[in-house]
């Protein structure tokens, strides 16, 4: 259902009756709550509402259903992306959802249960004065890329193949978040944009008509986030989303933000393979 | 030289000035003499346009201070002009204000320098002379914080003349100095006025004023209450707040 | 009188005051500039005025305000009190003592105040409990570090003692404004250390400190939108998380910057009233001007004094008997 | 002589200097705390030293360190040269100038810079070419502003600019603090305004202004960070750049303020240089110092006046012949 | 009351004090002079430690100056003790150096306030009175910055006799008054001295040094040269040194 508004208080009443959970860890299950960290500026993942304090949005809503199959509240803490992995690492967090890609390197730091498949794609304007159509077509242009994003590598990984064909390279800047982007790319300030499907699709969708984005050149999955060594809690939340996908509650709640071509079938624990 | 007409100045409700009226010739010494607080500082500070005066006018080699006349309007000189006749009054201040970044010597060497466009080699010739004359051969290259009070006040002689002025405005020039040190600077005023420069010297040393000057004006309360001769003014004064004032003398 | 009048003297004089045409011209540049901008920003339609005023007064924008306002406040306190201990410190004759204030000053500038405040905020991560205890002995008391550092507790601590250094080199160059010649004569009256500072140096030192230190609360009011690494929402924050998620970033940052500008502008009227406190007494001009106000109010009052509040009281003088004088009028103007 | 000389004069006696035993209570503490913060620092796994060293001096951040360099630099450069115009007109007697400049003042000091960044950079948004020519008549020359404002120049705009207005108020405060009676002596032996103020004021006005632009400086080395708004990289956004690939925060954000640290450090000593030598003069006793050193090669010489950089030269008196006097020893040793 | 024995001080390599030997006995008036730069105000200001001794001995009241002798070795004192002391010795600075941030009213209040804890109506009731009597009656409110010279001079002393201090030291206490006030300012010191009160004057007028000293101190480069009854010193000193110096006298 529709959790937008729920929260700590609100559905603390889920109970000890709730099935999953005797699979959480002692602490959090005295405690009843969850703590999550989540940098709450990126839709249709997550934003606030229009009262500037209810959080909404997809991994919201997955939380809502975690909520009841766990039988704790899920609060969700906005804070800046610096501050997710150190928050982490000193428990003031139990795990983050941010959107927050699944890769190899990142594995050393962190774990992930991975719940969505996301694909980095090419956001353009409709005039498209460069006819950019694929990544390809980028070479010696001025991209912009989300910093923090693993677009920043498919943008390397392209000047790399530019070069060997002896095209210039890649112009990319990074901005520190999606907004000051999109304006760049509005402005003239970058020919194109490199983001995720899903967000560039929400971007584009609200753009009334200026932008489109591409379908996506590669994908990966998103992953929920956890401090390494929390495996318990870990298999609590992959039993949890197993059982939301199980009763279709996944699946409705991203085909309510049209993202259902991100679903995936199983929540493997640091599934990401590149 | 310096003509003075009915010039007034008041600090808010104080009136400090009340219609002072005085002239002195070019060459001539004229001492300022009066009760503290009767106006001698602030007049002397009019004279070179520190303070604007509110009423009244007054004239140096001719010219009005601070003001051309066209036609029958005062118009007020732009401050280069300003500069530039400040540049031909000397005036030694009765706290110093000495540069305290700057060295005896630089103190001196820095008007003709760089007012003046003398060559650097020049100046500071000049400046060591200067300093030599008022005996701080010694202390040219000391800041005015490692300088005594007597020193200092030699120094900003120093720096004064070292701008070779027309008139020279002199604020209680030896009032940190020892007997010994006013009577040369006595000996270097009359140099000066023998060389034909114009002075205009407020002291609280009648003997001094006796000595130096060829005008004595006595102040009292913002009024120029007499002006003469030394030996009439200082010896026989007409009025009587002129006398009781003389009477303290020690 | 040796004075002789002569004709010259007789004219009438009217004042010109000497024109400017340069500066005049400059100031008229300014003006058209400064016009135009304003023009070009009202009519411009991408600045969505309408949206402008929608959230001006939003609620979300209004608690970011207030919580970038007690931020500020906060944080200033912290950073006026302890940046004057550790100035103070710095001057001090103790090697140590003066050491370690240089330490404080050159780590804490040194360091980003991101990195202070995730350090603060984090703290648990190195240190999970905080213990009173004797050495060696019993604990007395001991509090989980997430606690005991709520993230209020963390943004003050980040915010305060960063400002405390910078304060400290401000408060510094204050103190070296006051002559030598006012601590000795403190001293000669018997003052100690603590009374020439409370009651001679910093007062004197106030009227340099104020500029700059109004430079540092103004710098405040934006630095503490980094406190959102810590979860914690000011003015920019708050309305950059509703930029984020209805892409209106320009007239959004227009909302944060009028309200900024706003408070800069109130705080830039209560500078000019300290400035003009603390500088009583150095400018004597605009002490005349005081004056002028306060004169019939003020003649030998003693409880005005008292109150340690009163400004000059100038009695005037009458006029010596048997002697004209004539009536000095205001400013340029200069009688025949 | 009239003093009769006592026994008590014959005493021998060795100085022992006052112990302040709080002061050195509070050193001890202050010291212990330190090293405990640094051995747990040092200790601590979580601050992975072995991924600090492998980035130290990784190429990315030394470009950072780089761009942060040049950022500062020319911004601080702009920021003070403007500020001083900024500062002087603030107090020139005209009302004009005085009032554009206390708006200049008021309106970049209120503005957050981010905003004054993505003006400048989004200036085309606005503006979409930049065009001079006749009013009412012909273009000369026209722009595409994107092309004209590239991301460097937008970030010299937005930085430098702000900062001017920082500037202009400390440099305000640096002149109010040079006595009146300074201006006075300029004017009397002639100076113009400009040769009063390069001269006489600004420079005794420096060791006022340096350390709070000390703070400006290493601030600003900061503040640069916020450029990564218009897309250009420096230390901070280089740092996070890796660790939003890596999640290895802590020890990057390490690595950034290690440069910090390290490039403040360099800066305090400039600083520390730059305040001896405006403070020369100011304060007698340091005055000395310099003193013992040059003592020799310092007596009366023209040549190093000249080149304006010379400490004073006190040469020694000979002692008066005849009369015995005691060697002054050093520091509080009083001899018997 | 005050005893020096081979005082040395020197600032880098000049030496200012040379093995200086002076006694002062309670409600003596000694008067220091001698040529300017001849250590004078340093003498003055090693009494109550504003400088520091580099050779020496310094007793007021029977107390070293600065330290207390413990078994044989000399403990500096505790900054609050050295405070406590110098409450007793009043100062009037060559440079007058009040506090510009107040008034007139308020440089003399401060110190009896502050430091001896003076009620607040009646340090201003005994403020009045001594402006009154230094003829500052109608500049109560002023800031220094609003004052005459002369003006500034006597705040400074009516600031210092605030205090009811034991000793007084006098830098030049009336290098700006006019005459006139010298002979008030003459009377004031008369009275202190006939209540008892110890002083120490730097002075360059002989005139005053003979009306109001006990004993005359003849300093130059550094060194006591000779001392003596003012008649003595004044009129027929033994060494060439104050004979010359004498000699200038106008
Ligand atoms: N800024 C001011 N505001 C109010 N009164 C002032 C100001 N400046 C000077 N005065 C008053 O003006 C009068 C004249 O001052 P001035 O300095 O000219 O005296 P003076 O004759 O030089 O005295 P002295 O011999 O003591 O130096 C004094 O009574 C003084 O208090
Ligand atoms: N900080 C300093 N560094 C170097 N020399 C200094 C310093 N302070 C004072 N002196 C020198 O010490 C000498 C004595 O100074 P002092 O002020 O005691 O003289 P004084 O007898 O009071 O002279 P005056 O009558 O001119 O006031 C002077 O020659 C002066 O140049
Ligand atoms: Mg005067
Ligand atoms: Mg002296």
């Amino acid at each position: 259902g529709c959790g937008g508004g729920s929260s700590a208080a609100q559905s603390g009443n889920a109970g000890t009756a709730a099935p999953l959970h005797s699979l959480l860890p002692a602490a959090i299950q005295s405690s009843g709550t969850l703590n999550i960290a989540s940098n709450v500026e990126y839709p249709p993942f997550e934003t606030f509402d229009a009262d500037g304090k209810t959080v909404i949005g997809i991994d919201r809503e997955i939380a809502d259903a975690l909520e009841k199959k766990l039988g704790i509240s899920i609060k969700f803490n906005n804070i800046s992306f610096d501050a997710i992995i150190p928050g982490l690492a000193s428990a003031r967090y139990d795990m983050a959802m941010s959107a927050m890609s699944d890769t190899l390197e990142r594995q050393k730091e962190v774990d992930f249960v991975d719940y969505f498949k996301a694909g980095a794609g090419i956001l353009r304007t409709v005039e498209n004065p460069k006819k950019v159509a694929t990544l390809a077509d980028t070479c010696g242009l001025k991209v912009g890329i989300v910093k923090g994003t693993t677009e920043t590598e498919d943008a390397d990984a392209q000047t790399k193949a530019c070069e060997a064909e002896g095209k210039p390279a890649v112009d990319v800047t990074i901005f520190p978040g999606q907004n000051q982007t999109i304006l760049a790319l509005t402005t003239g300030r970058v020919d194109v944009v490199l983001l995720d499907s899903t967000s560039g699709s929400s971007v584009a969708k609200d753009s009334g008509g200026k932008l489109e984005m591409l379908s996506p050149y590669m994908s990966g999955p998103f992953g929920i986030v956890f401090p390494k060594g929390s495996t318990e809690l870990q298999k609590a939340v992959q039993k949890g989303m197993q059982e939301i996908a199980a009763d279709n509650t996944y699946g409705e709640i991203l085909k309510k933000y049209g993202q259902e071509q991100g679903a995936v079938t199983e929540f493997p624990i640091n599934g990401g393979t590149k | 030289m310096l003509k003075a007409s009915a010039v007034c100045k008041s600090f808010g409700a104080v009136e400090v000035l009340r219609a002072i009226s005085l002239e002195v010739a070019a060459g001539e010494v004229a001492c300022l003499i009066g009760p503290s607080g009767s106006g001698k500082s602030t007049f002397l500070r009019c004279i070179n346009h520190l303070e604007k005066i509110d009423g009244g006018q007054m004239w140096v080699d001719g010219d009005r201070v601070g003001y051309r006349l066209v036609g029958n309007k005062l118009h007020e000189l732009k401050e280069r002009e300003i500069a530039l006749r400040r540049a031909s009054i000397g005036m030694v201040f009765q706290q110093f204000n000495l540069f305290p970044h700057r060295t005896a010597l630089e103190n001196v060497t820095e008007g003709p320098i760089i007012v003046k466009g003398v060559r650097r080699q020049q100046a500071v010739e000049e400046g060591r002379a200067l300093l030599e004359r008022v005996g701080l051969g010694n202390k040219m290259h000391n800041y005015p914080s490692q300088l005594s009070g007597g020193q200092q006040q030699r120094v900003a002689i120093a720096r004064a003349l070292a701008m070779k002025p027309e008139l020279m405005l002199f604020d209680e020039p030896t009032s940190a100095l020892d007997p010994e040190l006013v009577g040369e600077v006595l000996d270097v005023m009359k140099d000066l006025a023998e060389s034909g420069m114009t002075m205009v010297v407020v002291t609280h040393e009648m003997g001094f004023a006796r000595e130096v000057a060829d005008t004595v004006h006595f102040l009292s309360e913002g009024v120029l209450v007499e002006s003469g001769a030394p030996s009439k003014v200082l010896s026989d004064p007409d009025h009587a707040r002129t006398q009781s004032f003389l009477a303290k003398v020690l | 009188m040796s004075a002789v009048l002569t004709m010259e003297e007789a004219e009438p004089a009217q004042v010109v005051p000497s024109r400017h045409t340069g500066r005049w011209i400059t100031a008229t540049v300014v003006l058209v500039l400064v016009a135009l901008l304003l023009y070009a920003m009202a009519t411009n339609e991408r600045f969505q005025w309408d949206v402008v005023g929608k959230y001006l007064f939003a609620d979300p924008i209004l608690m970011g305000v207030l919580n970038t306002l007690i931020l500020t406040v906060l944080a200033m306190i912290i950073g006026i009190v302890l940046g004057i201990v550790v100035a103070v410190g710095r001057l001090s004759d103790n090697f140590i003592v003066s050491k370690a204030a240089w330490f404080y000053a050159w780590f804490f500038r040194g360091t980003p105040l991101l990195v202070q405040l995730l350090f603060w905020f984090f703290l648990s991560a190195l240190v999970p409990r905080i213990a009173l205890g004797v050495p060696l002995g019993p604990e007395l008391f001991s509090f989980d570090t997430n606690s005991l550092i709520t993230p209020f507790m963390a943004a003050m601590l980040g915010l305060g003692l960063n400002e405390a250094a910078y304060m400290s080199e401000i408060v510094r160059s204050g103190i070296s404004s006051v002559t030598p010649g006012q601590t000795e004569a403190a001293k000669s009256i018997g003052m100690t250390r603590l009374q020439t500072m409370r009651r001679v140096v910093l007062p004197q030192a106030m009227r340099i400190i104020i500029p700059p230190t109004g430079n540092e609360t103004i710098g405040m009011l934006k630095q503490t939108s980094l406190v959102l690494v810590i979860g914690y929402s000011e003015l920019l924050t708050s309305a950059s998380l509703i930029y984020s998620r209805t892409y209106q970033t320009i007239p959004l940052l227009i909302v944060a910057a009028l309200w900024y500008l706003f408070i800069t502008a109130v705080l830039s009227v209560a500078q000019y009233f300290l400035e003009r406190r603390y500088g009583r007494g150095f400018s004597p001009l605009s002490a005349i001007r005081v004056d002028k106000n306060k004169q019939d109010k003020n003649t030998v009052d003693t409880d005005k004094l008292d109150k340690d509040t009163s400004g000059p009281a100038v009695p005037a003088n009458g006029p010596a008997s048997g002697i004209t004088t004539s009536a000095p009028s205001a400013n340029t103007e200069i009688p025949s």
